[in-house]
């Protein structure tokens, strides 16, 4: 029963898919696609505590579980996909394409659900490839040339992790004699799984170097696809290194060490980067890179200190589904450009569905920014990291400026574009928008009243100066740059940054391999000189036989068989 | 020793050999014809010295005589062959591109004479020098003759040679008769007999002759196969002798060729086979083994069977003289 | 002679039929489609007769004196029971597909005469007792097999031909000279778990070695080893069902499965890591399944991007039996099967790609998957099959393998598996992705609806079904590998016998 | 001296002298045959080596002191009766030869690749003629 | 059935030479009907061999009990003549009967003109007696004698198209096998001035080596081998085999020249025996070697069926000599030896007797213009693959067997420390693959895209039998337990 219940979360939105897959011309189908979701979303609220279900005889055994960690990132992400799926259904409705973009949705969906209810490392690396090679089909849907290029980038890195991975799982699987997941971390991965394992889920959270794909999958991106790709599917490697890296009491200082390096780098370049843009989604994208540096600095932290990680972990989680709500909200607003409203009240709350998550990003107090970064930073007031380390709050409090700079900028390229709508309001998209953009209130609020037992956080944890202070140092520097800075309309550092230059060593090995002209896989045709050859042969060899069969030689040749034969009786 | 026969001896060799060589050396086939003939009867003579009468008989007989005419008409068949194409007569079959001219451009020129001389002398006189060395290392061996005359008596004959052929070793000579008789069926199957190359119509001289060569051929030929039993001769020697009357009669009218009935000539050349394998079935079944006699049979036995032996032997030499089948054996 | 007979049904259940095809008309249609399908149906009823028998654990032996001292012998043991079902299942759908394929065509005797040919021996180098017996079929399916590549007629496909049997002819000539010599040595054991030479080792160190070789030599062309592969991407001239038959059923399988003998059955696991021969075994199936990846990535040409695939992923197969350690041979045994499904699949979806609307090249597959849905999800399916991801089979092999490997204490063919796998992705996922995303702008070229009429599904439906089935199939034995009777569960009970391991797994 | 009489009265015996004549003539026999390349000469060649052999047979069977071995004479006879019947056949190929090339000298080589072989299973021969197709029949009504 | 009875074994081969003869006899005199006298013939003399056989090996296993001598006309050696009858010369019998029946069968079809039948069935009927005969010959001279029968009719045969090419091949063929003949019976006179008998039981127990005997040996080898058209002196082979009628070639290829080199081997298994030295070996070997060499390059040079097929014999029979010095260091080899012959014999007839078909249908026999007829005659074109492949030694026919054994003898050779054995090996196992190329080259056509047309209707014998002999060429590898036991019935042979 219970493993009905587990199995139904991913299969619902899979065997859906399967069917508008087969019978395109339905539309009656497509309604359904938003509430695929919706298993998911009632398992995370409804589901007792300690559901599991052991399938033995699918895939090697299958092990399926709801844990805390899974709860919180099953609700987000399933009620970040009905969300958007509901955008998705009046976004796409004029779609010719849209039941492609449907089978390719729901095929993410349920590889995001499942990998959340995996628990074995099998079952997630099959879900986490389900989900990675479906968004693809959401990356390109739009099938320009941008979509091409930002899928193949985004195809590669997919791939690329999936391998890393899979060599990862291998490899701590092999280290820990069984596959589940909370053995496998119990196992403590070293060596090369555990970089394997970092690199490949890395690749997914969009971690430092290897986030480029995020800028230019984003913007290419449909609206509601751009959403759940950066609320919830990029979360799914941030909960794999919390499922799989060793953050138990011994913690590993290195692994930290590095983690937070790389996540506060990633914080800061993210926004750098990002200010520089100038198309909206992009900015968002970037966003997304510099808050998932964030999230990637706590599980360092998680690493470092080993007394804190199940504070830690609770925090990260609170700031992933944070994050997930607040960028999928404001991803929905960047898709609102051609809904501004003529109405006054209307105006009004289109104003505030757009501020909210913004403001929330930012961490302005009694949102549910707020609450996660002080969650966040909250052990680090009571611990002693040493070296550059002891900057770790500050550098944390520091990067809420720049999310709020990164934000402004958001908002004023993503104004210049802003149209009235012009045949009335597409109410499903204001309730899907609307309703993600009150959680940044809302989620607070429940955490605060429903929180899970290891982080617990009071009211006063929603305001404080550290978070106030970072936005008015963010707005000023805003200021200061719309004042003095000209924009331009292409970006000074291009889409995709590192991508770029990728691209270029791959192009520039292209050319030299075609200069090399490596022989193709046929192998070379025989010349007509061989030809000739074995003409020439054969001619010799009629000749050869003729002159044999010239009587003279006949019988010179049996004169000498006889001496020969007498010679070698001879020999003896 | 005598110094005399060992003379004789050598000059006899010499003059073998020697007719051979020019034989083989002359430039002209009719002269090679003729010394070959030469040679066959100086081979019958060296038989005579080795005491080999019969041999020397059936040389003369076969090895020269027959074999002399059948090489003679070869030659003048060629020749005609050779005067038709040259000809070019109309009704000599139009060259044909695919056949034997397309084979005649191709024909290679032998190999140039100094080429082969060489080494063909040297292998020659090396394989001449071994078997004259293994000849010399050899002992004086016994042979067969203790044992042959040792069964004489039961062997239905007074002449060793014919016992041995017709008794002892009857199957040898059986399928001696075979061979003589598959060789004509080779040439019967090469095509119907054609003319023997025409001649100014014979003069006086070769019937009258012939008049007066034909019963005595016939008579010697019984004769000598009756002598078989006991003394020199036999059937072989019996038929190449009425072979060779034949032949005469054969050339005496060469424009019209005895038109021999299909069916009897058949039944004649396979005489000799047919009775030999009756016998020897008859042997089979009687328990004397194949081929085998019971003592008191094997003179008239063998009798029967060298008549029909000589029968055919004579007829298949004429046929062979003939060359190809006559054309009643179509019909 | 125990059960005997059911050996030699199964061998001829397969034989008879096409012997009696050869003879028949042309146009007996339906008589021909009869015996071909129920030869297929018996062949395959009477497997699954022998199935339940050998799990019932009941012997079952036949031989026949060749020479003196010298027979042949069929025997049924679990490792012949995986390729004899793997490929009368394969055979059946095979037979269906070519059917239809080659509906309206000519000279339909002479191909499925040699077909049903190719499989009985495919039966019998199953079911071979002992090294002759499997040198003999062997050499029979090289032969069969030429008339059914050189089939269409063209220059290229006799081309083709003459290559394939070069390269076989010439390998089988080394075989039979290392199989002789083997026998000269050690006489004419059958085949042993834990292998019969271990009296040579002392002695014929040297030797074994050199017949090791040798032996590689003769098997590894089939199954197109590097450097002794060429053949094979040269050889996809060939019709589709031939294609399928070479690469998924029988003839590259039958390498791959001499292979595994020669290492199991014959030195035996312990003895070949000894003299140092898996080592290089194992060096040369990584570099196979590297350069086959490569060469895959060069072609545009459908059906020759999936014989490079061909190459390399049969390397699999060597690479699992060469780590000679559990759980890499239950990678490679595992993936003769799961190899030989996807594979099968793949090429038959190219065959009706090519049938249906003449593509041969995946730059013209654009679109595709709107015209032809079902065939490209088959085609997807295989193809992240080969790739290697959950839950399709490929995934359940390069599991293990990767296992095996560190089980192995050779973590550097998971760095191979790894490099495999990107360049599997790099070369399978551009036609699915021009299949299901891409855009046609001009219409379908139609041949087989020029020639056949219209049809009521996307194409024939003796092309459909068996797509459908090998890729359903293909799907099932990856998911439900944790069931007993999956090809898994089946190898592991193998692997358990032959290494005498009281239970394992992950 | 006494030594050297013996030796050559022994090698003059006839036991020995035909002999060795016989291998000479073998010898003779095979050089012309390789030498010659008219047919006719070659049979004749044929024949005297042929005649050598028989000459070495005599010769050996005449030998020692009793009367000849009446075997190897009997031998002979029917090697000169298989050497006639051999020689007839072998003229009439020849003229048979001759009569279809124009030469009596053999055909060179292997069988032509461009030399079309006719097929005697086939219906195309005339009725009367046989295999072989010659003037012959011109000839006779001539 | 009445049970066989190891006394009627004299009776039997005595009889089997008075059966074969008779029929011979009766069709030269009674032409008009030879065929059908030939055919009952055929089956007569086919059944009775096997009878015989039956009987033979019945009679063993002791190879003094089941190996017989029949003293013709009840003379015993050394004064008459001797018939053998041992497991070597049963197993020729064997082969003689399948391959002579097949190809009398097939003439049937083959030659169906009225007159050319009168002339062909004599002929070929005393040719196969001539076989018969050579295989039960017991005595030296006698030997030459059956060669003569054979080769006389071989020739008569060859030449029986009547064309410029047969008539040459002919002639070039009858001129070798006079001078191969002459050659051995000076081999036979030597023998017989040194030792004063004839009989070949009788001379083995005499023989040692000395000038004579070497001579002899030498001779008589040379002889035989130009007969057997061994390299170098195989060149009147294909001329001869391409031009004579198909039948004709199925029995020249498959038994006449079998015939020659059975009795090399019976030579140097017996009276040579104590000669043979291990340069011998090495010279006849090399021989073989470039026998398969060349035979192989000139069948695919050929541009003619029927000479590809000629010239396959020529390299087949390379593996013949290549055992030679495999016997010298494994003397039971032999037995291998004969069994590729017998092997060899039925895989070649049914190759000719198939090219006879297409030749018949298509009206030539040019490789090049083969195609149509070949694709249209896919039983012909099976016929010819599956004897091919029995050439080419490839499972599961009987051509696998013997080179699995050859193949053996020679390993066994190099495992005995011969280097050069490695030689011997190679080229047994190369053989197949140059064979395999020239079967291909054959059959190759009959798969190209294009044209098809049957051609001349042939006769239903022309079209079953070369399969059905194929077939039993195939299948002769189930037999090779029953050969080789055969063979083992050989008194006094290892």
């Amino acid at each position: 029963m219970s493993g009905a219940a587990l199995l139904a979360v991913p299969l619902v939105p899979l065997l859906l898919a399967v069917f508008i897959g087969l019978r395109p011309g339905r539309a009656r189908l497509n309604r359904l696609v938003p509430w695929a979701a919706l298993p998911g979303l009632a398992l995370a609220a409804l589901a007792p505590p300690g559901l599991e279900a052991t399938l033995s005889g699918l895939l090697m055994g299958t092990h399926l579980a709801v844990d805390p960690t899974g709860r919180a990132f099953l609700g987000l992400t399933a009620g970040l996909w009905l969300a958007a799926g509901l955008f998705a259904l009046s976004d796409r409705r004029d779609d010719p394409r849209r039941h492609r973009f449907y089978v390719f949705w729901l095929l993410a969906l349920a590889g995001n659900l499942g990998l959340i209810l995996a628990q074995d490392a099998i079952a997630f690396y099959l879900f986490f490839s389900l989900m990675s090679l479906s968004a693809y089909g959401l990356v390109i849907h739009s099938g320009k040339p941008e979509a091409w290029r930002a899928g193949r980038v985004y195809l590669i890195l997919a791939v690329l992790g999936e391998v890393l991975l899979f060599a990862g799982l291998v490899l701590a699987v092999h280290a820990a004699g069984q596959s589940s997941l909370a053995a496998v971390a119990a196992a403590r991965p070293e060596g090369w799984a555990l970089v394997l394992l970092v690199l490949g889920l890395g690749i997914k959270a969009g971690m430092l170097p290897l986030h480029f794909w995020l800028p230019l999958a984003h913007p290419a991106a449909p609206v509601p696809a751009s959403a759940v790709l950066s609320g919830a599917m990029i979360k799914a490697g941030l909960l794999g290194w919390m499922r799989l890296l060793p953050i138990d009491a011994a913690g590993h200082a290195v692994l930290g060490e590095a983690l937070v390096l790389l996540g506060l780098a990633a914080a800061f370049l993210g926004v750098l980067v990002g200010v520089l843009q100038v198309r909206p989604k992009t900015l968002l994208a970037y966003s997304s890179i510099s808050q998932m540096g964030l999230m990637t600095t706590g599980i360092g932290l998680a690493l470092l200190l080993p007394e804190a990680r199940g504070w830690l972990l609770a925090a990260v989680t609170l700031y992933a589904v944070h994050h997930g709500l607040a960028k999928g909200a404001l991803f929905l607003t960047a898709g609102m450009q051609r809904q501004w409203p003529v109405t006054r009240p209307a105006r009004t709350a289109f104003a505030l569905f757009t501020l909210l998550p913004a403001l929330a990003l930012a961490g302005l107090p009694f949102t549910s920014g707020a609450l996660a970064k002080n969650a966040l930073k909250e052990p680090l007031a009571a611990e002693a990291l040493s070296g550059w380390l002891a900057h770790t709050e500050w550098l944390l409090t520091l990067a809420a400026a720049g999310t709020t700079v990164l934000l402004l900028r958001f908002l004023w390229r993503w104004r210049a574009d802003l149209e009235t709508a012009a045949d009335g309001l597409d109410r499903p998209r204001w309730w899907a928008w609307g309703g993600l953009s009150l959680m940044a209130l809302l989620l607070p609020l429940a955490t605060l009243l429903a929180g899970p037992t290891a982080l617990p956080l009071s009211v006063h944890d929603l305001y404080g100066s550290s978070l106030l202070w970072p936005v008015m140092l963010g707005l000023g520097l805003a200021l200061l740059a719309w004042r003095g800075v000209r924009d331009r309309e292409t970006p000074r550092v291009p889409e995709g940054d590192l991508a770029v230059l990728a691209e270029a060593a791959w192009d520039g090995a292209r050319r030299t391999r075609r200069r090399l002209a490596l022989p193709g896989p046929w192998p070379p045709r025989i010349p007509a000189r061989m030809r000739a050859l074995r003409l020439g042969a054969r001619r010799r060899l009629e000749a050869a036989e003729r002159m044999l069969t010239r009587w003279e030689t006949i019988g010179l040749l049996f004169s000498a068989a006889m001496l020969g034969l007498y010679l070698t009786l001879l020999a003896g | 020793m005598n110094a005399l026969l060992v003379l004789f001896d050598l000059v006899l060799l010499a003059g073998i050999v020697g007719v051979a060589w020019r034989c083989l050396a002359s430039t002209d086939l009719f002269r090679a014809v003729v010394l070959f003939i030469t040679f066959g009867l100086l081979l019958a003579l060296a038989w005579v010295r080795l005491e080999a009468p019969d041999i020397a008989l059936a040389e003369a007989a076969i090895g020269a005589g027959i074999t002399g005419a059948l090489l003679l008409v070869t030659l003048e068949r060629l020749r005609s062959i050779m005067a038709e194409r040259r000809s070019g007569r109309p009704h000599s079959p139009p060259p044909d591109p695919t056949g034997p001219h397309a084979l005649l451009r191709a024909l290679h020129d032998p190999l140039p004479e100094h080429r082969t001389f060489l080494p063909a002398l040297s292998f020659a006189l090396v394989v001449g020098g071994l078997l004259v060395t293994a000849l010399w290392h050899q002992p004086q061996s016994v042979g067969l003759e203790p044992v042959v005359d040792a069964h004489m008596d039961v062997s239905g004959v007074d002449h060793p040679i014919t016992a041995v052929l017709l008794n002892f070793r009857a199957y040898d000579t059986f399928l001696e008769l075979a061979i003589v008789l598959i060789a004509l069926l080779g040439a019967w199957s090469l095509g119907r007999h054609d003319l023997i190359p025409a001649r100014p119509a014979p003069g006086p001289i070769l019937p009258g002759t012939l008049r007066l060569l034909v019963p005595v051929a016939v008579v010697t030929g019984v004769y000598v196969l009756w002598a078989g039993s006991h003394a020199p001769g036999g059937a072989f020697q019996a038929g190449a002798i009425l072979g060779a009357a034949g032949i005469l009669l054969v050339l005496a009218r060469p424009r019209q060729l005895p038109m021999a009935p299909a069916g009897p000539l058949r039944l004649g050349i396979s005489a000799g086979v047919a009775l030999f394998l009756l016998v020897g079935l008859y042997g089979l079944a009687a328990g004397h083994g194949f081929l085998g006699y019971a003592e008191a049979w094997a003179y008239p036995l063998i009798i029967l069977i060298e008549v029909a032996a000589t029968l055919s032997i004579a007829l298949t030499l004429v046929a062979l003289f003939v060359a190809g089948r006559p054309a009643g054996d179509d019909t | 002679m125990d059960g005997g007979w059911l050996l030699l049904a199964i061998l001829f259940s397969s034989l008879g039929p096409g012997i009696a095809i050869f003879f028949l008309p042309e146009h007996r249609q339906g008589l021909r489609t009869a015996l071909n399908l129920g030869g297929a149906g018996t062949k395959l009823a009477l497997v699954g007769v022998l199935l339940a028998g050998v799990l019932r654990g009941d012997e079952y032996h036949f031989s026949l004196p060749l020479m003196p001292g010298i027979d042949l012998v069929l025997a049924a043991d679990a490792l012949s029971l995986l390729f004899a079902s793997l490929s009368a299942v394969l055979w059946f759908v095979t037979t269906v597909y070519a059917i239809g394929y080659l509906e309206g065509s000519p000279r339909r005797s002479r191909f499925f005469g040699f077909f049903s040919l190719c499989v009985s021996a495919t039966v019998g180098i199953a079911l071979s007792g002992n090294l002759i017996t499997f040198l003999i079929f062997y050499e029979i399916l090289t032969l069969a097999t030429w008339p059914l590549v050189v089939h269409r007629g063209t220059p290229a496909a006799l081309r083709a031909g003459r290559l394939y049997l070069g390269y076989t002819l010439t390998s089988g000539l080394v075989l039979f000279t290392a199989i002789v010599w083997l026998t000269l040595l050690a006489g004419a054991e059958g085949f042993t778990p834990g292998g019969y030479l271990e009296g040579l080792a002392e002695t014929h160190a040297v030797t074994l070695q050199v017949l090791f070789v040798l032996l590689m030599v003769g098997f590894g062309v089939k199954a197109a080893l590097v450097p002794l592969h060429s053949w094979l991407p040269i050889a996809m001239v060939a019709p589709a069902p031939v294609s399928a038959l070479l690469h998924a059923v029988a003839v590259v399988k039958a390498g791959a499965f001499g292979i595994i003998r020669v290492v199991n059955d014959v030195y035996g696991a312990e003895l070949a890591i000894e003299l140092g021969l898996t080592a290089g075994l194992l060096v040369i199936a990584a570099v196979t399944i590297i350069y086959g990846s490569i060469q895959a990535l060069r072609t545009d040409d459908l059906k020759q991007r999936l014989a490079f695939s061909t190459v390399s992923q049969v390397s699999y197969i060597i690479l699992g039996v060469a780590l000679a350690g559990p759980l890499g041979v239950i990678g490679g045994l595992v993936h003769l099967v799961h190899q030989g499904i996807t594979k099968i699949t793949l090429f038959f979806c190219a065959g009706n790609f090519a049938e249906t609307l003449g593509i041969h090249r995946i730059s013209e597959l654009d679109g595709v998957g709107r015209r032809m849905p079902l065939t490209m999800l088959a085609f997807t399916a295989g193809a992240l099959g080969m790739i290697g991801l959950p839950p399709l089979a490929g995934f359940v092999t390069k599991w293990h393998l990767g296992l095996g490997a560190l089980e192995a204490g050779m973590p550097w063919i998971l760095g191979v598996l790894v490099l495999s796998s990107l360049l599997n992705a790099a070369y399978f996922l551009p036609p699915v992705i021009r299949g299901w995303l891409g855009e046609r702008r001009e219409p379908w070229h139609e041949p087989l609806q020029a020639h056949a009429g219209p049809t009521r599904f996307e194409t024939h439906w003796m092309l459909l079904f068996p797509v459908v089935f090998t890729a359903a199939l293909g799907l099932l034995v990856g998911l439900y590998a944790g069931l007993g009777l999956s090809p898994l569960g089946w190898v592991s009970l193998i692997v358990q016998r032959d290494y005498a391991l009281p239970e394992f797994g992950l | 001296m006494n030594g050297l009489a013996e030796t050559v009265a022994h090698t003059l015996a006839p036991g020995l002298l035909y002999p060795t004549g016989g291998a000479i003539l073998f010898a003779l026999g095979l050089y012309g045959l390789i030498r010659r390349h008219h047919l006719v000469l070659r049979i004749l060649a044929l024949n005297i080596m042929g005649s050598g052999v028989f000459m070495v047979l005599l010769g050996v069977a005449a030998r020692g002191e009793g009367p000849p071995d009446p075997v190897a004479q009997a031998l002979t006879l029917t090697g000169i009766v298989v050497a006639v019947s051999a020689t007839a056949f072998a003229l009439a190929l020849v003229v048979h030869l001759t009569r279809l090339t124009g030469h009596a000298v053999m055909l060179p080589g292997p069988p032509d690749d461009d030399a079309p072989v006719e097929d005697i299973s086939r219906e195309e021969h005339h009725a009367d003629g046989g295999p072989a197709e010659s003037s012959a029949g011109e000839d006779r009504s001539a | 059935m009445i049970p066989a009875n190891p006394e009627w074994l004299p009776a039997g081969s005595a009889g089997l030479v008075a059966l074969s003869l008779g029929v011979a006899v009766l069709a030269t005199a009674w032409p008009r009907q030879a065929h059908r006298i030939g055919l009952l013939g055929a089956l007569a003399v086919t059944a009775w061999v096997l009878g015989l056989s039956a009987t033979f090996l019945h009679a063993g296993p002791d190879p003094e009990t089941a190996a017989t001598r029949v003293a013709l006309g009840g003379w015993e050696a050394p004064l008459g003549l001797m018939l053998q009858l041992d497991g070597l010369s049963m197993t020729l019998l064997v082969l003689t009967a399948v391959v002579a029946l097949a190809t009398s069968l097939y003439s049937l079809g083959y030659v169906h003109d009225r007159i050319e039948r009168r002339q062909f069935w004599p002929l070929w009927l005393w040719l196969w007696a001539g076989l018969n005969m050579l295989f039960l010959s017991g005595d030296a001279f006698n030997l030459y004698i059956t060669l003569e029968v054979v080769s006389l009719s071989a020739v008569a045969l060859v030449a029986f198209t009547g064309t410029a090419a047969a008539v040459s091949g002919a002639v070039r063929y009858l001129l070798v096998n006079i001078l191969g003949s002459l050659s051995f019976l000076m081999g036979v006179v030597l023998l017989f001035g040194e030792h004063g008998v004839l009989d070949l039981v009788l001379l083995e127990a005499r023989t040692e080596a000395g000038p004579t005997e070497r001579m002899a040996a030498v001779l008589m080898t040379a002889g035989l081998m130009l007969k057997a058209a061994l390299f170098p002196l195989h060149v009147w082979l294909a001329p001869a085999h391409g031009s004579a009628p198909a039948p004709v070639s199925a029995v020249l290829s498959g038994l006449v020249v079998t015939g020659s080199f059975y009795l090399i081997l019976r030579l140097w298994m017996g009276v040579f025996a104590p000669l043979a030295t291990p340069a011998f070996g090495i010279l006849v070997g090399l021989l073989g070697v470039g026998a398969l060499i060349w035979g192989s390059l000139q069948a695919l040079r050929a541009g003619r069926l029927k000479s590809i097929v000629a010239y396959s014999t020529v390299a087949q029979f390379g593996y013949l000599l290549v055992a030679f010095p495999l016997m010298l260091v494994d003397p039971g080899a032999w037995r291998v030896v004969v069994f590729f012959a017998v092997v060899h014999a039925l895989a070649k007839a049914s190759v000719f007797l198939a090219a006879g078909t297409l030749q018949h249908a298509a009206g030539h026999d040019r490789l090049a213009e083969l195609g149509a007829v070949l694709r249209a005659r896919p039983r012909t074109v099976f016929a010819l693959g599956l004897a091919g492949v029995s050439l080419m030694g490839l499972p599961f026919t009987g051509g696998f067997i013997a080179k699995y054994l050859l193949l053996e003898a020679g390993l066994g050779t190099v495992l005995a420390g011969s280097l050069i054995g490695v030689l011997w090996v190679l080229a047994i196992a190369g053989g197949g693959l140059l064979a395999a190329a020239y079967v291909l080259r054959m059959v190759a056509p009959a798969f190209h895209r294009g044209r098809r047309d049957a051609g001349e209707a042939v006769s239903p014998w022309m079209d079953w039998v070369p399969l059905a002999l194929a077939t039993v060429a195939a299948l002769a590898g189930l037999a090779g337990v029953l050969t080789l036991n055969t063979l083992a019935l050989t008194p006094g042979a290892p």
